[in-house]
């Protein structure tokens, strides 16, 4: 018995050694949302735009938490108040052979925004952008008026090949023709709803990858792609659920890579309406509306419990939220802190406002979109009926809430009046927030589109407005942290919490954890 | 065995009990009769005296939780009971053939009519299935079925009642069976159709010389019928004898009320006789004379069940006070 | 082959039954307490439609009250003791409701959802589907293409436009089950009748000049008993589960009032983590209401069947 | 009967279109897809934008009219999502849901009847009662939570099958499935039982009530009479007669298969159809969900065709022409 035991051991080991170096490193990973093309300019959506970064470079990348650092351009600066200097990397080749010139940038800047059907495209970052090419490898991007953010702007799309992206459709990027990028990994095949299969750049510029192959393998159902990473079906996967953590910490398989993400999940309140729809006075009756009143505002910030969401409701895997941001963050305060849990001084601040009582008001939120969401609501919600707020939930699936939340009302307003929503700062830094979530809802300016709330302050508007033409980052830092502050002394929203991304993988790799929340194959390395 | 002389079926002291779940019932109760070749015998008796359960216990479809419990049942001078069930198998729809009371329910509705005879045929004998399908288109020919190819490719639905009986009556014969089975085969059909059933049936009986137990409840199908009545009350055989004997001088008054409830030639304008009570249940049946509760002639003596009389040319009768038609009526 | 005798025998064990005991309610009584498995059943359906209906009486908390929950006592092993002095029998789920407390509630919920919308399904149902048989015809093909449309939609995108419309609630989620369910009750009674018309005693019905609606009523739906009540029991199991699966996709019941698969639904997430209770609990109490219902539905229906009568 | 089929087919035709219609302004009134395809930092410009280019800035009514003129060229709609036309999109992911429900087609059959026929053959043996007591848990447990329990036994605790997704396709006589290969057929297995598990609780229950029924009648014990073997009685004359009302349900929860095969693909991230949908649903890709259940509405109205046919062949007693008159 024992003998052919180790008969078996010794040819294993034979046949390990010679396999060895034979074998590829490869790798699976699975992704908690389905990337809906390969072609990077056709939708401007996370899952898009993280699988882009495969195949594709930017003219400026972003680390793991989300600083700016060369990629296709190696340095940067503006030339003068409307005109931004790039200068690109020399020596870069298209998966094809063909060589990279700002040619390609100059034609990423036309096609970028012009994909038939795309339904959200990269408009936002691009336009009232002119690229000019000076020569081969330095492009002047130009701005009717000074632009500080041109260089986050520029880490947000992708650039194409000229010579193979100039008739390209979105079909052909999907059937992997035009797919040629300049990127760590090409493209090997396309499966839809089941898989993407890339394979190694061995010519790419940068940090040649460790794997030889990677396999992305969309499994929405978060218990389903957990039982994937323990069954050994893939290697990492995105998303890990807060629940499972704990148990995934012990096991010996798997290791857990976590780091702080750029979304704040926080309650908007209706700031505008005199009569808000789903704020009732004790009883039912109508009321005036009390969020108006910034001590009840207070009070309900002073009422949650935030340890409890972050202990309870996300079991540890979230950092209580006082501002917009994280720390390290462009722009944020270091003066704000997380309001503490203060019961009676919101009961107190209550009484003040004539509301001993207390009122009856909805919560509501999605059920689908952040990480527990739904079980924040009602945690929301006990916390507040706890202080006499009495509060229902209700909470519906994201395809429901966002338009009802954003324009379901008359008139296409803001249908709710107490919402639970988060906000990912997709560039980086508190402009982000500021510009779409704080600044007053102005449909001309394309300002406050995410302002829910219709929270107005001319102050903080003009802080806002101030910091988005400064060009010099010490001075626009200091305005978008006094902006914050501000805003956050009225109460125009109440932050939560930060949420935490985790991604699991088996023992022996692990992954450099982004704060854009972003799951790539670079980021995974062997321990 | 000297085939002319023995009986083509021996049932002698045959029980078969029901053991239900609120008791056991005992249909048959020691049932003993022949059958002759070339015979006629009537099976006579109401709802539930057991009569159909004596013919399903001849041919071995007696399901759980009915038994046959004891007695014999010697066909052709094998012995039936205990047989195994492959045995039973070869001998049923062969050598011994049923034909049931409701035409409509008999036939598979879902098969065609030449499946259903020709694999009669086929379960018995080796032929293959255009003999088979000659076969029955002949048997339904003989049965008095018009344009028997037609009818053969038909659906049962497609037949009407008495056509079905036919079909069923045709099916029976097939394989030239030397005992048939008819559980009241013309009871749901109408009169005219009835006397044809009743007249094709003796009549194939006659030139093949097959047995034929006909099981009713209505005396005057029999009367003109069989060669040789039992009547059956509560699991037993209460009278037997030759047809006409019977008929016309019944002993047992539950015969004699049978007989008086029949509308009949002789008796018009009179009211119907009708038995008074009803039939007893067959679960822990009282101890004496079964029908003693309906019986205007009961003593202390009916509290003992009664033996069957000796008997005299070919008559039997389970009463301590055999009558004379004339008593009752 | 193990069939039951069904001769004149049968009908006089029958009789001797019936002899035994006086009135038809008690005859049914004893004929369905003979299985000793539907007797337990029904006992256990009895118990968990008691423990529903009283359910504010015996649970400790009302889950549905958020000032009595918190989550600050989520997630907690079953045996721990509350900050209210009671013992979490069963321990809390993820937003801190007592399990036991949330399960009774839950089975009033999940109870009132599956046989409420079974229910007013199959009256819908039976009486479309008799129409469309018993009419035929362009009334028949009228009301079949409708049976073809609405078995066509599935159950999720029902629920989500209704609830796009309305908003959640109790009352929705029946709309969306009866709106799944009755086609298939119409279906049946419409195949079972349509054989059943062709039968005899239709046409005699008829002759006799009685009136469509008795012979709809008192002859084919009879007959069409049996395979209703299969697929009846299959149903009010499948809407109660259906309810669960809506739950699970987030369309289903608001969250702050769980029925017995949202708590399910719930606790699922927490399967992997070894909180194995939170959806365990549910489960075995949905589990055990959906088979209690079933096992009678199955006895009802020997029961029930003429045609099985024994 | 070619009348028959040609009527039916006509009466098809309306309901597709009744059915387009409903779709249509059904899903028009959930959401905005808008809301789910922008991206957060856009502006209220970029929205109006996506709108416009959506052509959501439309009456839906004109919309409507403009998606049928498209739709009698063939063309459904392109989606929102992934910018493909949604047919090919559907028919992409159209192979893998139908594989995975004739898998539990076969399933349901192939262990529904014989189970079924033997619980009603023997209806009071322990293993009868075993078969029901199974049935009812089958149709008792909801089908996400089964499907996850397998994951975790099967393939999390035992690692004998693979958790998600579908295996290796081969090529065999023009179609390509994973069902012709090994790791096709692991990988097929669990989302497959899983599917069928309700199905098969189903024909077992159908056909133990038929089976129950049928041996009481006369023709059954005619059948024996005649001296038929066992054999003959059980598969030709039962079996004929209680396939009726099976293969009525079979044929029917075909389509159900299909169309809610959503939670099972969903569970086991199985690239069908019906988790497309699904997403679609979740992500307002309305040209996808309509076309989805535009074909959806055909399959079953061909189906329904189907089945009735089947039925009139299996029933002499119904007649196709004999309902319509």
């Amino acid at each position: 018995m024992s003998r052919v035991r180790i008969l078996f051991a010794a040819v294993f080991a034979v046949l390990l050694a010679y396999a060895a170096p034979a074998i590829a490193k490869d790798i699976k990973i699975g992704l908690a949302s389905e990337p809906t093309s390969i072609d990077p300019h056709f939708h401007n959506l996370s899952p898009n735009n993280a699988l882009a970064r495969h195949l594709f470079d930017r003219l400026v990348h972003t680390d793991e938490n989300q600083a700016l650092v060369p990629g296709l351009a190696v340095s940067w600066k503006p030339v003068n108040d409307t005109t931004w200097e790039f200068k690109l990397r020399e020596g870069v080749k298209w998966h094809d052979g063909s060589p990279f010139t700002a040619d390609d940038v100059v034609f990423t800047f036309t096609r970028a925004v012009n994909v038939p059907n795309s339904p959200s495209g990269f408009g936002t970052y691009l336009k009232g952008k002119e690229a000019v090419k000076v020569d081969d490898h330095t492009v002047h991007i130009k701005t009717p008026k000074p632009y500080p953010l041109m260089p986050n702007d520029m880490s947000t799309f992708s650039i194409v090949s000229k010579k193979n992206g100039e008739k390209a459709s979105t079909e052909d990027y999907n059937s992997g023709k035009a797919a040629i990028g300049t990127g760590p990994f090409k493209f090997k095949q396309y499966v839809p709803g089941d898989k993407f299969v890339y394979v190694r750049n061995d010519d790419y510029w940068g940090d040649k990858p460790v794997w030889t192959e990677v396999t992305l393998k969309p499994i929405k159902s978060s218990p389903s792609r957990v039982a994937a990473l323990l069954a050994g079906d893939v290697d990492m996967i995105a998303q890990v659920p807060t629940t499972d953590i704990e148990r995934l910490k012990k096991d010996p398989k798997i290791a857990l890579s976590q780091g702080v993400s750029n979304r704040v999940i926080y309650l908007h309140l209706d700031h505008d309406r005199d009569k808000s729809p789903f704020v009732k006075a004790k009883g039912g009756g109508d009321i005036k509306n009390p969020l108006k009143d910034q001590r009840v505002r207070t009070a309900i910030s002073k009422s949650i419990n935030r340890d409890a969401i972050v202990n309870r409701v996300m079991e540890d895997v979230a950092i209580k939220a006082g501002q917009l941001l994280p720390k390290g963050f462009f722009g944020v305060s270091p003066k704000l802190k997380p309001v503490d849990f203060d019961p009676e001084g919101a009961k107190k601040l209550l009484a003040d406002a004539g509301l001993k009582d207390g009122f009856e008001l909805t919560i509501h939120g999605p059920n689908d979109r952040y990480i527990n969401d739904a079980k924040i609501a009602e945690a929301v919600a006990q916390m507040l009926t706890r202080v006499g707020i009495k509060t229902a939930v209700e909470t519906m699936p994201r395809s429901v809430y966002f338009k009802r939340a954003s324009r379901g009302g008359p008139d296409k307003t803001p249908e709710f009046s107490f919402i639970l929503v988060g906000w990912g700062a997709g560039s980086g830094e508190a402009s982000s927030p500021l510009k779409s979530l704080i600044h007053t809802h102005d449909k001309s300016k394309g300002f406050g589109a995410s302002n829910r709330g219709r929270y107005s302050n001319p102050e903080v508007d003009k802080l806002i407005e101030t910091a988005l033409a400064t060009v010099d980052d010490a001075k626009r830092q200091d305005l978008l942290a006094k902006a914050t502050e501000v805003a956050i002394g009225d109460v125009a929203i109440i932050p939560l919490h930060y949420q935490v991304n985790t991604w699991g993988t088996r023992k022996g790799l692990k992954y450099k954890a982004r704060t854009d929340e972003a799951t790539m194959a670079v980021g995974v390395v062997e321990e | 065995m000297n085939k002319r002389s023995a009986p083509t079926l021996s049932v002698r002291d045959l029980r078969t009990h029901f053991h239900t779940k609120v008791g056991v019932v005992k249909a048959v109760n020691d049932v003993s009769f022949e059958v002759k070749s070339g015979q006629v015998m009537g099976l006579v008796g109401e709802s539930g005296s057991g009569k159909s359960v004596t013919g399903f216990s001849i041919v071995g479809l007696i399901d759980p939780p009915g038994r046959v419990v004891s007695g014999s049942i010697s066909f052709q001078g094998e012995e039936l009971v205990g047989a195994s069930e492959e045995r039973l198998q070869k001998l049923r729809g062969n050598r011994i053939a049923m034909i049931f009371q409701d035409p409509m329910m008999t036939l598979n509705p879902v098969l065609r009519i030449d499946t259903q005879m020709t694999e009669a045929i086929r379960a018995h004998r080796d032929v293959d299935k255009q003999t088979a399908w000659a076969e029955a288109r002949d048997a339904l020919g003989q049965v008095g079925i018009p344009s028997p190819e037609e009818r053969l490719k038909s659906y049962p639905h497609q037949l009407s009642g008495g056509m079905r009986q036919r079909v069923a009556i045709a099916i029976a014969f097939i394989n030239k069976p030397d005992l048939i089975i008819a559980d009241e085969p013309t009871t749901a059909l109408d009169v005219t159709i009835q006397a044809q059933i009743i007249h094709e049936a003796q009549a194939l009986c006659r030139k093949t010389g097959t047995a034929l137990i006909w099981i009713t409840h209505d005396l005057a199908v029999v009367a003109g019928l069989a060669d040789h009545i039992c009547v059956m009350y509560a699991g037993r055989i209460v009278e037997e004898g030759k047809a006409d004997d019977i008929i016309d001088r019944p002993l047992h008054p539950y015969t004699i009320g049978l007989i008086g409830s029949v509308p009949s030639h002789n008796k018009r304008g009179q009211r119907l006789y009708q038995i008074p009570g009803m039939t007893p249940s067959l679960l822990n049946l009282p101890p004496g004379c079964a029908f003693r509760n309906r019986c205007k002639f009961d003593d202390q003596e009916c509290l003992i069940e009664p033996g069957t009389t000796k008997p005299v040319r070919g008559r039997q009768v389970r009463c301590y006070h055999p009558q004379r038609a004339e008593t009752v009526t | 082959m193990t069939t039951v005798e069904q001769t004149e025998i049968e009908v006089i064990a029958e009789e001797a039954d019936r002899a035994r005991v006086e009135t038809p309610f008690q005859r049914f009584r004893s004929d369905f307490l003979e299985s000793h498995i539907a007797t337990a059943a029904l006992v256990t359906l009895v118990a968990i439609i008691l423990v529903a209906l009283f359910a504010p009486v015996i649970a400790p908390q009302d889950p549905y009250d958020l000032s009595q929950v918190s989550v600050l006592d989520s997630r907690l092993p079953p045996g721990t003791k509350s900050p209210d002095g009671y013992t979490f029998l069963l321990g809390t789920d993820g937003a801190g409701r007592d399990l036991w407390s949330a399960i009774l509630y839950g089975l009033r919920i999940s109870l009132t959802v599956g046989v409420m919308s079974g229910f007013i399904a199959l009256i819908i149902g039976s009486t479309v589907g008799l129409m469309a048989a018993y009419a035929g015809g362009r009334v028949d093909a009228v009301i079949m293409r409708i049976v073809d449309i609405q078995l066509s939609f599935p159950a999720i995108l029902i629920a989500l436009m209704l609830l796009a419309v309305f908003g959640k609630g109790i009352d929705k989620i029946m709309i969306a089950l009866v709106a799944v369910q009755w086609a298939y009750y119409a279906r049946t009674v419409r195949g079972t009748a349509l054989v059943e018309r062709s039968k005899e005693y239709v046409e005699a019905g008829q002759c006799l000049g009685l009136s469509s609606n008795r012979i709809l009523f008192n002859h084919i739906l009879p007959n069409c008993m049996a395979p209703l009540i299969v697929v009846g029991t299959v149903q009010t199991a499948h809407a109660i589960a259906l309810e669960a699966t809506l739950s699970f996709l987030g369309v289903g019941l608001p969250q702050t009032e769980p029925s017995l698969g949202l708590l399910i639904a719930n606790g699922f997430e927490y399967m992997l983590s070894g909180r194995y209770w939170i959806s365990f609990f549910p489960g075995i109490a949905l589990l055990l209401t959906i088979v209690s219902i079933n096992l009678v539905g199955d006895q009802l229906r020997d029961i029930l069947n003429p045609r099985l009568q024994r | 009967m070619t009348a028959y089929v040609i009527r039916r087919l006509m009466q098809s035709v309306v309901v597709v279109l009744i059915m387009s219609v409903i779709v249509f302004f059904g899903v028009n009134v959930v959401g905005d897809p808008v809301d789910m395809l922008i991206n957060p930092e856009a502006d209220q410009e970029d929205i109006e934008n996506a709108i416009r280019a959506l052509g959501l800035d439309k009456p839906v009514g004109e919309q409507y009219l403009y998606f049928l003129k498209n739709a009698f060229s063939g063309n459904l709609g392109r989606s929102f999502i992934f910018g493909e036309p949604a047919l090919q999109l559907i028919v992409q992911r159209m192979p893998a849901t139908l594989e995975l429900a004739i898998a539990a087609l076969l399933m349901a059959v192939f262990i529904g009847i014989p189970l079924g026929l033997y619980a009603g053959l023997k209806p009071d043996s322990s293993t009868s009662r075993t078969i029901m007591a199974g049935s009812i848990l089958g149709f008792s447990l909801p089908t996400f939570w089964v499907g996850l329990m397998m994951i975790m036994v099967f393939a999390v605790m035992l690692g004998w099958l693979p958790s998600t997704g579908r295996g290796e396709t081969a090529t065999f006589l023009g179609i390509t499935t994973s069902l012709f290969t090994l790791n096709g057929l692991q990988h097929i297995l669990m989302p497959a039982l899983n599917l069928a598990l309700l199905k098969i609780s189903l024909v077992i229950r159908l056909t133990r009530a038929g089976t129950r029924e049928a041996v009481h009648q006369d023709y059954i014990k005619f059948a024996r009479a005649k001296g038929l073997s066992p054999h003959r009685v059980v598969f030709v004359h039962l079996l004929k007669n209680i396939l009726i009302p099976v293969v009525t349900v079979i044929g029917l929860e075909f389509g159900s298969l299909v169309a809610f095969s959503v939670v099972t693909e969903t569970i086991f991230a199985w690239p069908g159809m019906g988790k497309l949908l699904i997403d679609s649903i979740q992500q307002l890709d309305r040209p996808v969900i309509v076309a989805y259940l535009i074909i959806i509405v055909l399959m079953f109205v061909t189906l329904n065709l189907i089945v009735d046919i089947l039925y009139s062949i299996l029933d002499p007693r119904v007649r196709l022409g004999e309902r319509e008159a």
